[in-house]
Protein backbone atom coordinates (compact mmCIF):
# COMPACT_ATOMS: atom_id res chain seq x y z
CA UNK A 1 0.00 0.00 0.00
CA UNK A 2 1.24 3.16 -1.12
CA UNK A 3 0.11 7.33 -0.08
CA UNK A 4 1.33 10.05 -2.07
CA UNK A 5 2.42 13.00 0.62
CA UNK A 6 1.76 16.33 -0.07
CA UNK A 7 4.40 18.86 1.92
CA UNK A 8 4.41 22.77 1.60
CA UNK A 9 6.28 25.88 2.24
CA UNK A 10 9.05 24.68 4.88
CA UNK A 11 8.62 21.15 4.50
CA UNK A 12 8.70 21.34 1.18
CA UNK A 13 12.25 22.86 1.87
CA UNK A 14 13.64 20.78 3.80
CA UNK A 15 12.31 17.59 2.13
CA UNK A 16 13.58 18.94 -1.09
CA UNK A 17 10.57 17.69 -2.69
CA UNK A 18 6.64 19.05 -2.59
CA UNK A 19 5.37 15.27 -3.07
CA UNK A 20 6.56 11.65 -2.19
CA UNK A 21 5.42 8.41 -2.71
CA UNK A 22 5.50 6.41 0.41
CA UNK A 23 4.50 2.75 1.41
CA UNK A 24 2.17 2.68 4.29
CA UNK A 25 1.66 -0.55 6.80
CA UNK A 26 -2.28 -1.83 7.57
CA UNK A 27 -3.40 0.04 10.19
CA UNK A 28 -1.08 3.41 9.13
CA UNK A 29 -2.46 6.76 10.55
CA UNK A 30 -1.48 10.58 9.33
CA UNK A 31 0.65 10.30 12.88
CA UNK A 32 2.47 7.31 11.77
CA UNK A 33 3.06 8.64 8.09
CA UNK A 34 4.62 11.83 9.97
CA UNK A 35 6.78 9.56 12.12
CA UNK A 36 8.27 7.91 9.37
CA UNK A 37 8.89 11.18 7.60
CA UNK A 38 10.47 13.10 10.54
CA UNK A 39 12.91 9.80 11.11
CA UNK A 40 13.75 10.73 7.27
CA UNK A 41 13.95 14.51 7.90
CA UNK A 42 15.08 15.12 11.39
CA UNK A 43 14.19 19.50 10.69
CA UNK A 44 10.29 18.13 10.66
CA UNK A 45 10.66 17.33 14.07
CA UNK A 46 10.08 21.12 14.97
CA UNK A 47 6.48 21.11 13.27
CA UNK A 48 5.31 18.29 15.40
CA UNK A 49 2.98 20.32 17.70
CA UNK A 50 1.96 22.79 14.91
CA UNK A 51 1.37 21.21 11.52
CA UNK A 52 -1.85 20.62 10.56
CA UNK A 53 -2.67 17.60 8.27
CA UNK A 54 -5.18 16.61 5.61
CA UNK A 55 -6.50 13.43 3.74
CA UNK A 56 -7.96 13.76 0.30
CA UNK A 57 -8.57 17.26 0.38
CA UNK A 58 -10.29 17.38 3.73
CA UNK A 59 -8.55 18.60 7.16
CA UNK A 60 -8.36 16.11 9.00
CA UNK A 61 -6.99 14.59 12.78
CA UNK A 62 -3.56 13.14 13.07
CA UNK A 63 -4.72 10.11 14.14
CA UNK A 64 -7.28 9.69 10.98
CA UNK A 65 -6.54 6.11 9.74
CA UNK A 66 -5.40 5.97 6.08
CA UNK A 67 -5.70 3.88 2.89
CA UNK A 68 -4.06 2.64 0.12
CA UNK A 69 -3.42 5.48 -2.46
CA UNK A 70 -4.46 7.99 0.02
CA UNK A 71 -3.26 11.97 -0.84
CA UNK A 72 -1.91 12.84 2.48
CA UNK A 73 -0.70 16.95 3.20
CA UNK A 74 1.37 18.19 5.97
CA UNK A 75 0.72 21.96 6.46
CA UNK A 76 2.91 24.24 8.37
CA UNK A 77 1.27 27.11 10.21
CA UNK A 78 -0.14 28.94 7.59
CA UNK A 79 0.29 32.77 6.50
CA UNK A 80 -1.83 33.83 3.75
CA UNK A 81 -3.71 36.85 3.47
CA UNK B 1 -18.78 36.27 -18.21
CA UNK B 2 -17.98 36.86 -14.42
CA UNK B 3 -15.75 35.12 -12.81
CA UNK B 4 -15.89 32.59 -10.11
CA UNK B 5 -16.88 33.81 -6.70
CA UNK B 6 -14.18 31.74 -5.28
CA UNK B 7 -10.39 31.20 -7.32
CA UNK B 8 -6.83 30.65 -6.25
CA UNK B 9 -3.74 31.18 -8.84
CA UNK B 10 -1.48 32.96 -10.28
CA UNK B 11 -3.35 35.62 -12.09
CA UNK B 12 -3.02 39.64 -10.89
CA UNK B 13 -6.27 40.22 -8.87
CA UNK B 14 -8.80 43.46 -9.50
CA UNK B 15 -11.74 43.93 -7.50
CA UNK B 16 -13.97 45.24 -10.39
CA UNK B 17 -15.14 41.88 -11.81
CA UNK B 18 -15.63 40.40 -8.42
CA UNK B 19 -17.84 43.52 -7.40
CA UNK B 20 -19.61 43.29 -10.77
CA UNK B 21 -19.99 39.23 -10.17
CA UNK B 22 -21.49 39.75 -6.84
CA UNK B 23 -23.27 43.23 -7.23
CA UNK B 24 -24.86 43.24 -10.85
CA UNK B 25 -28.07 43.20 -10.84
CA UNK B 26 -28.37 42.96 -7.03
CA UNK B 27 -31.74 45.03 -5.99
CA UNK B 28 -31.84 44.51 -2.64
CA UNK B 29 -28.34 44.65 -1.93
CA UNK B 30 -27.60 48.43 -0.29
CA UNK B 31 -23.94 48.08 0.49
CA UNK B 32 -20.91 46.33 -1.13
CA UNK B 33 -17.51 46.39 1.23
CA UNK B 34 -14.34 44.99 -0.33
CA UNK B 35 -10.68 44.41 1.21
CA UNK B 36 -7.74 43.98 -0.47
CA UNK B 37 -4.16 42.64 1.16
CA UNK B 38 -1.05 44.21 -0.51
CA UNK B 39 2.33 43.37 -0.52
CA UNK B 40 4.12 46.17 1.83
CA UNK B 41 8.20 47.52 1.62
CA UNK B 42 8.99 45.85 5.18
CA UNK B 43 7.78 43.62 7.80
CA UNK B 44 8.95 43.42 11.77
CA UNK B 45 12.02 45.64 10.53
CA UNK B 46 13.13 43.96 7.36
CA UNK B 47 13.22 45.74 3.89
CA UNK B 48 11.00 43.39 1.59
CA UNK B 49 12.03 42.93 -1.80
CA UNK B 50 8.83 40.39 -3.22
CA UNK B 51 6.75 37.89 -1.83
CA UNK B 52 6.09 34.44 -2.92
CA UNK B 53 2.80 33.06 -2.08
CA UNK B 54 2.82 29.03 -2.44
CA UNK B 55 -0.58 27.02 -1.85
CA UNK B 56 -2.09 24.00 -1.87
CA UNK B 57 -5.43 25.14 -3.84
CA UNK B 58 -7.65 22.64 -4.26
CA UNK B 59 -7.90 22.12 -0.28
CA UNK B 60 -7.63 26.77 0.12
CA UNK B 61 -11.14 26.52 -2.31
CA UNK B 62 -11.86 23.98 0.38
CA UNK B 63 -11.46 26.20 2.98
CA UNK B 64 -12.77 29.30 1.14
CA UNK B 65 -16.05 27.33 0.05
CA UNK B 66 -16.03 26.56 4.16
CA UNK B 67 -15.52 30.39 4.97
CA UNK B 68 -18.68 31.08 2.52
CA UNK B 69 -20.78 28.42 4.42
CA UNK B 70 -19.89 30.02 8.08
CA UNK B 71 -20.63 33.52 6.06
CA UNK B 72 -24.09 32.39 4.87
CA UNK B 73 -24.67 30.64 8.39
CA UNK B 74 -23.99 34.31 10.34
CA UNK B 75 -25.27 36.61 7.93
CA UNK B 76 -28.00 34.90 5.67
CA UNK B 77 -28.63 37.07 2.86
CA UNK B 78 -24.77 37.86 2.31
CA UNK B 79 -23.13 37.55 -0.98
CA UNK B 80 -19.24 36.97 -1.10
CA UNK B 81 -16.44 36.94 -3.59
CA UNK B 82 -12.74 35.72 -2.44
CA UNK B 83 -9.79 35.28 -4.32
CA UNK B 84 -6.14 34.79 -3.39
CA UNK B 85 -2.90 35.17 -5.48
CA UNK B 86 -0.16 32.52 -5.70
CA UNK B 87 3.19 33.34 -6.87
CA UNK B 88 5.51 36.01 -7.05
CA UNK B 89 4.15 39.34 -6.40
CA UNK B 90 5.85 42.85 -5.90
CA UNK B 91 5.32 45.69 -3.74
CA UNK B 92 2.23 46.86 -4.11
CA UNK B 93 0.50 44.32 -5.56
CA UNK B 94 -2.48 42.53 -3.88
CA UNK B 95 -2.53 39.23 -3.03
CA UNK B 96 -6.46 38.96 -1.59
CA UNK B 97 -9.16 40.17 -3.08
CA UNK B 98 -12.71 40.11 -0.72
CA UNK B 99 -15.54 41.58 -1.53
CA UNK B 100 -19.02 41.07 0.73
CA UNK B 101 -22.41 42.20 -0.68
CA UNK B 102 -25.51 42.66 1.71
CA UNK B 103 -28.50 44.75 2.27
CA UNK B 104 -26.91 47.27 4.79
CA UNK B 105 -23.76 48.57 5.68
CA UNK B 106 -22.74 46.86 9.65
CA UNK B 107 -23.09 43.31 7.91
CA UNK B 108 -20.97 44.11 4.72
CA UNK B 109 -18.11 45.29 7.18
CA UNK B 110 -18.86 42.54 9.49
CA UNK B 111 -18.85 39.65 6.88
CA UNK B 112 -15.87 41.08 5.37
CA UNK B 113 -13.76 41.33 8.09
CA UNK B 114 -14.67 37.87 9.44
CA UNK B 115 -13.65 36.66 6.06
CA UNK B 116 -10.21 38.08 5.68
CA UNK B 117 -9.41 36.79 9.52
CA UNK B 118 -10.30 32.99 8.73
CA UNK B 119 -8.83 33.14 5.57
CA UNK B 120 -5.47 34.22 7.73
CA UNK B 121 -6.57 30.91 10.20
CA UNK B 122 -7.36 28.04 7.88
CA UNK B 123 -6.25 29.20 4.17
CA UNK B 124 -3.42 26.57 3.25
CA UNK B 125 -0.97 29.45 2.07
CA UNK B 126 2.15 30.13 2.61
CA UNK B 127 4.32 33.58 2.20
CA UNK B 128 7.68 33.35 1.28
CA UNK B 129 9.29 36.66 2.49
CA UNK B 130 12.25 37.97 -0.20
CA UNK B 131 14.02 40.34 2.00
CA UNK B 132 17.39 42.42 2.14
CA UNK B 133 19.53 40.12 3.42
CA UNK B 134 17.95 36.72 2.81
CA UNK B 135 14.34 34.86 2.84
CA UNK B 136 12.25 33.25 5.36
CA UNK B 137 9.00 31.44 5.09
CA UNK B 138 6.18 33.51 7.46
CA UNK B 139 4.34 30.80 9.98
CA UNK B 140 1.05 31.91 11.52
CA UNK B 141 -1.58 30.13 12.97
CA UNK B 142 -1.84 26.29 13.16
CA UNK B 143 -4.58 25.88 10.73
CA UNK B 144 -7.94 23.86 12.10
CA UNK B 145 -11.05 24.88 10.56
CA UNK B 146 -12.96 23.51 13.43
CA UNK B 147 -11.08 25.19 16.18
CA UNK B 148 -13.99 27.02 17.54
CA UNK B 149 -11.75 29.71 19.77
CA UNK B 150 -10.22 30.76 16.20
CA UNK B 151 -13.53 30.99 14.82
CA UNK B 152 -14.86 33.45 17.70
CA UNK B 153 -12.10 35.47 17.78
CA UNK B 154 -12.71 35.78 14.38
CA UNK B 155 -16.54 36.75 14.81
CA UNK B 156 -15.51 38.99 17.50
CA UNK B 157 -12.99 40.97 15.78
CA UNK B 158 -15.88 41.25 12.48
CA UNK B 159 -18.48 42.38 14.77
CA UNK B 160 -17.29 44.62 17.40
CA UNK C 1 -4.18 60.48 -15.38
CA UNK C 2 -6.00 59.39 -11.39
CA UNK C 3 -9.14 61.23 -10.78
CA UNK C 4 -9.36 63.60 -7.54
CA UNK C 5 -9.86 61.75 -3.81
CA UNK C 6 -12.49 63.57 -3.25
CA UNK C 7 -15.75 64.10 -5.67
CA UNK C 8 -19.33 64.23 -6.57
CA UNK C 9 -20.85 64.84 -9.78
CA UNK C 10 -23.46 62.77 -11.71
CA UNK C 11 -20.43 60.38 -13.48
CA UNK C 12 -20.98 56.66 -12.60
CA UNK C 13 -18.91 55.66 -9.79
CA UNK C 14 -15.90 52.85 -10.33
CA UNK C 15 -13.64 51.75 -7.75
CA UNK C 16 -10.57 50.69 -9.82
CA UNK C 17 -9.71 54.44 -10.52
CA UNK C 18 -10.13 55.21 -6.65
CA UNK C 19 -8.28 52.07 -5.90
CA UNK C 20 -5.52 53.44 -8.34
CA UNK C 21 -5.58 56.77 -7.06
CA UNK C 22 -4.84 55.47 -3.36
CA UNK C 23 -2.87 52.72 -3.34
CA UNK C 24 -1.01 53.03 -6.94
CA UNK C 25 3.00 53.27 -5.99
CA UNK C 26 1.97 52.79 -2.51
CA UNK C 27 4.98 50.62 -0.48
CA UNK C 28 4.05 50.74 3.19
CA UNK C 29 0.22 50.03 2.85
CA UNK C 30 -1.25 46.54 3.40
CA UNK C 31 -4.84 46.71 3.27
CA UNK C 32 -7.38 48.47 0.98
CA UNK C 33 -10.95 48.47 2.21
CA UNK C 34 -13.67 49.89 -0.41
CA UNK C 35 -17.18 50.80 0.56
CA UNK C 36 -19.91 51.25 -2.27
CA UNK C 37 -23.61 51.97 -1.19
CA UNK C 38 -25.97 51.05 -4.17
CA UNK C 39 -29.72 51.50 -4.95
CA UNK C 40 -31.66 48.94 -3.30
CA UNK C 41 -34.98 48.22 -4.87
CA UNK C 42 -37.36 48.51 -1.26
CA UNK C 43 -36.96 51.28 1.66
CA UNK C 44 -39.22 50.76 4.49
CA UNK C 45 -41.96 48.66 2.70
CA UNK C 46 -41.65 51.07 -0.38
CA UNK C 47 -41.08 49.72 -3.48
CA UNK C 48 -38.27 51.75 -5.09
CA UNK C 49 -38.38 52.98 -8.29
CA UNK C 50 -35.20 54.98 -8.87
CA UNK C 51 -33.40 57.54 -6.86
CA UNK C 52 -32.25 61.15 -7.44
CA UNK C 53 -29.73 62.90 -5.06
CA UNK C 54 -29.66 66.23 -4.76
CA UNK C 55 -26.63 67.91 -3.29
CA UNK C 56 -24.46 71.08 -2.54
CA UNK C 57 -21.60 70.43 -4.56
CA UNK C 58 -19.38 72.73 -3.44
CA UNK C 59 -20.11 72.48 0.40
CA UNK C 60 -19.83 68.71 -0.03
CA UNK C 61 -16.31 69.06 -1.21
CA UNK C 62 -15.78 70.73 1.73
CA UNK C 63 -17.41 68.36 4.19
CA UNK C 64 -15.61 65.67 2.70
CA UNK C 65 -11.83 67.46 2.74
CA UNK C 66 -13.36 67.57 6.62
CA UNK C 67 -14.21 63.96 7.15
CA UNK C 68 -10.76 63.54 5.34
CA UNK C 69 -8.91 65.72 7.48
CA UNK C 70 -10.47 63.70 10.78
CA UNK C 71 -9.28 60.75 9.65
CA UNK C 72 -5.75 61.86 9.19
CA UNK C 73 -6.34 63.14 12.80
CA UNK C 74 -7.37 59.50 13.85
CA UNK C 75 -5.46 57.48 11.44
CA UNK C 76 -2.61 59.21 10.15
CA UNK C 77 -0.77 57.52 7.87
CA UNK C 78 -4.42 56.49 6.42
CA UNK C 79 -5.26 57.73 2.38
CA UNK C 80 -8.64 58.40 1.33
CA UNK C 81 -10.57 58.59 -1.70
CA UNK C 82 -14.25 59.43 -1.32
CA UNK C 83 -16.39 60.41 -4.12
CA UNK C 84 -20.49 60.92 -4.09
CA UNK C 85 -23.00 60.41 -7.27
CA UNK C 86 -25.54 63.24 -7.93
CA UNK C 87 -28.50 63.10 -10.18
CA UNK C 88 -30.74 59.88 -11.27
CA UNK C 89 -29.42 56.42 -10.06
CA UNK C 90 -31.31 53.22 -11.04
CA UNK C 91 -31.66 50.41 -8.87
CA UNK C 92 -28.07 48.69 -7.92
CA UNK C 93 -26.25 52.03 -9.31
CA UNK C 94 -23.72 53.13 -6.80
CA UNK C 95 -24.50 56.40 -4.80
CA UNK C 96 -21.37 56.74 -2.85
CA UNK C 97 -17.96 55.07 -3.56
CA UNK C 98 -15.03 54.98 -0.61
CA UNK C 99 -11.53 53.54 -0.62
CA UNK C 100 -8.82 53.77 2.69
CA UNK C 101 -5.62 52.30 2.38
CA UNK C 102 -3.17 51.90 5.36
CA UNK C 103 -0.65 49.60 6.56
CA UNK C 104 -2.37 47.62 8.36
CA UNK C 105 -6.92 45.82 7.79
CA UNK C 106 -8.05 46.82 11.13
CA UNK C 107 -7.35 50.39 10.98
CA UNK C 108 -8.71 50.34 7.06
CA UNK C 109 -12.09 49.13 8.01
CA UNK C 110 -12.65 51.75 10.93
CA UNK C 111 -11.71 54.57 8.79
CA UNK C 112 -13.72 53.17 5.63
CA UNK C 113 -16.89 53.01 8.03
CA UNK C 114 -16.32 56.00 9.61
CA UNK C 115 -15.95 57.59 6.79
CA UNK C 116 -19.14 56.75 5.31
CA UNK C 117 -20.76 57.49 8.85
CA UNK C 118 -19.70 60.97 8.99
CA UNK C 119 -20.74 61.23 5.13
CA UNK C 120 -24.19 60.48 6.65
CA UNK C 121 -24.06 62.92 9.01
CA UNK C 122 -22.36 65.91 7.58
CA UNK C 123 -22.46 65.75 3.76
CA UNK C 124 -25.06 68.07 2.11
CA UNK C 125 -26.79 65.39 0.06
CA UNK C 126 -30.16 64.62 -0.33
CA UNK C 127 -31.96 61.22 -1.58
CA UNK C 128 -35.52 62.01 -3.56
CA UNK C 129 -36.89 58.55 -3.43
CA UNK C 130 -39.35 57.52 -6.34
CA UNK C 131 -41.52 54.84 -5.17
CA UNK C 132 -44.79 52.67 -6.67
CA UNK C 133 -47.17 55.56 -5.55
CA UNK C 134 -45.51 58.36 -4.76
CA UNK C 135 -41.83 60.30 -4.13
CA UNK C 136 -40.33 61.68 -1.02
CA UNK C 137 -37.88 63.12 0.25
CA UNK C 138 -35.29 61.25 2.47
CA UNK C 139 -34.19 63.07 5.81
CA UNK C 140 -31.91 61.58 7.68
CA UNK C 141 -29.63 64.05 10.37
CA UNK C 142 -29.46 67.83 11.20
CA UNK C 143 -26.06 68.02 9.36
CA UNK C 144 -23.46 69.78 11.90
CA UNK C 145 -20.64 69.13 11.70
CA UNK C 146 -19.04 70.64 14.61
CA UNK C 147 -21.46 68.37 16.80
CA UNK C 148 -19.49 66.18 18.97
CA UNK C 149 -21.84 63.18 20.57
CA UNK C 150 -22.30 62.85 16.31
CA UNK C 151 -19.11 62.45 15.89
CA UNK C 152 -18.49 60.19 18.54
CA UNK C 153 -21.01 57.89 17.28
CA UNK C 154 -19.55 57.63 14.23
CA UNK C 155 -15.70 56.58 16.12
CA UNK C 156 -17.84 54.22 18.35
CA UNK C 157 -19.55 52.32 15.23
CA UNK C 158 -16.22 52.31 13.31
CA UNK C 159 -13.53 51.24 16.00
CA UNK C 160 -15.99 48.80 18.37
CA UNK D 1 -27.78 94.73 0.69
CA UNK D 2 -28.64 91.51 -0.36
CA UNK D 3 -28.18 87.50 -0.68
CA UNK D 4 -27.85 85.08 -2.40
CA UNK D 5 -30.33 82.26 -0.69
CA UNK D 6 -29.86 78.85 -1.71
CA UNK D 7 -32.23 75.92 -1.26
CA UNK D 8 -32.02 72.29 -1.47
CA UNK D 9 -34.25 69.19 -1.71
CA UNK D 10 -37.73 69.64 0.23
CA UNK D 11 -36.98 73.50 1.15
CA UNK D 12 -36.48 73.91 -2.98
CA UNK D 13 -39.94 72.18 -3.90
CA UNK D 14 -41.58 74.21 -1.24
CA UNK D 15 -40.20 77.72 -2.15
CA UNK D 16 -40.19 76.65 -6.53
CA UNK D 17 -37.09 77.89 -6.42
CA UNK D 18 -33.29 76.32 -5.80
CA UNK D 19 -31.96 80.35 -5.85
CA UNK D 20 -33.32 83.33 -4.30
CA UNK D 21 -32.24 87.19 -3.85
CA UNK D 22 -33.33 88.50 -0.95
CA UNK D 23 -32.95 91.81 0.53
CA UNK D 24 -31.19 92.06 4.41
CA UNK D 25 -31.75 95.15 6.37
CA UNK D 26 -28.09 96.19 9.18
CA UNK D 27 -27.81 93.29 11.97
CA UNK D 28 -29.00 90.87 9.42
CA UNK D 29 -28.22 87.36 10.58
CA UNK D 30 -28.90 83.70 8.94
CA UNK D 31 -32.33 83.51 11.64
CA UNK D 32 -33.26 87.01 10.45
CA UNK D 33 -33.17 85.87 6.54
CA UNK D 34 -34.87 82.15 7.51
CA UNK D 35 -37.54 84.23 9.52
CA UNK D 36 -38.76 86.18 6.42
CA UNK D 37 -38.37 82.95 4.36
CA UNK D 38 -40.69 81.35 6.73
CA UNK D 39 -43.09 84.06 6.07
CA UNK D 40 -43.19 84.08 2.18
CA UNK D 41 -43.25 80.02 2.89
CA UNK D 42 -45.15 78.50 5.42
CA UNK D 43 -44.44 75.08 5.33
CA UNK D 44 -40.38 76.08 5.73
CA UNK D 45 -42.33 76.26 9.81
CA UNK D 46 -41.46 72.27 10.43
CA UNK D 47 -38.20 72.41 9.39
CA UNK D 48 -37.66 75.18 12.20
CA UNK D 49 -35.52 72.93 14.41
CA UNK D 50 -34.05 70.50 12.07
CA UNK D 51 -32.28 73.10 9.39
CA UNK D 52 -28.68 73.47 9.01
CA UNK D 53 -27.09 76.32 7.24
CA UNK D 54 -24.38 77.77 5.81
CA UNK D 55 -22.65 80.98 4.42
CA UNK D 56 -20.11 81.31 2.21
CA UNK D 57 -19.66 77.21 2.11
CA UNK D 58 -19.18 76.73 5.72
CA UNK D 59 -21.51 75.49 8.13
CA UNK D 60 -22.46 78.35 10.21
CA UNK D 61 -25.35 78.84 13.21
CA UNK D 62 -28.25 80.80 12.90
CA UNK D 63 -26.97 83.70 14.90
CA UNK D 64 -24.36 84.46 12.25
CA UNK D 65 -23.95 88.10 11.12
CA UNK D 66 -24.11 88.03 7.68
CA UNK D 67 -23.08 90.87 5.06
CA UNK D 68 -23.84 92.43 1.62
CA UNK D 69 -23.42 89.54 -1.11
CA UNK D 70 -23.31 86.56 0.99
CA UNK D 71 -24.74 83.38 -0.10
CA UNK D 72 -26.85 81.83 2.41
CA UNK D 73 -27.96 78.29 2.14
CA UNK D 74 -30.66 76.39 4.03
CA UNK D 75 -30.13 72.62 4.39
CA UNK D 76 -33.04 70.48 5.30
CA UNK D 77 -31.87 66.97 7.04
CA UNK D 78 -29.39 65.24 5.04
CA UNK D 79 -29.52 62.05 3.48
CA UNK D 80 -26.74 61.12 1.62
CA UNK D 81 -24.79 57.90 1.34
Amino acid sequence: MRVTVRLFARLRDIAGAGELERPIAPGATIASVWRDLAREYPDFAQYERSISSAVNLDYARMDRAIADGDEIAFLPPVSGG
Amino acid sequence: MNPPLLGIGPAPLALAPLVQAIAAGARDQGAVVSFLGLVRDHNVGRRVQHIVYDAYEPLAIKAFERIAAEIAGRWPAARLALHHRTGRLEIGEASVAIVVATAHRAEAYAACRYAIERVKQIAPVWKHEYFEGGDVWIEGATADPDDQAARADAERVACA
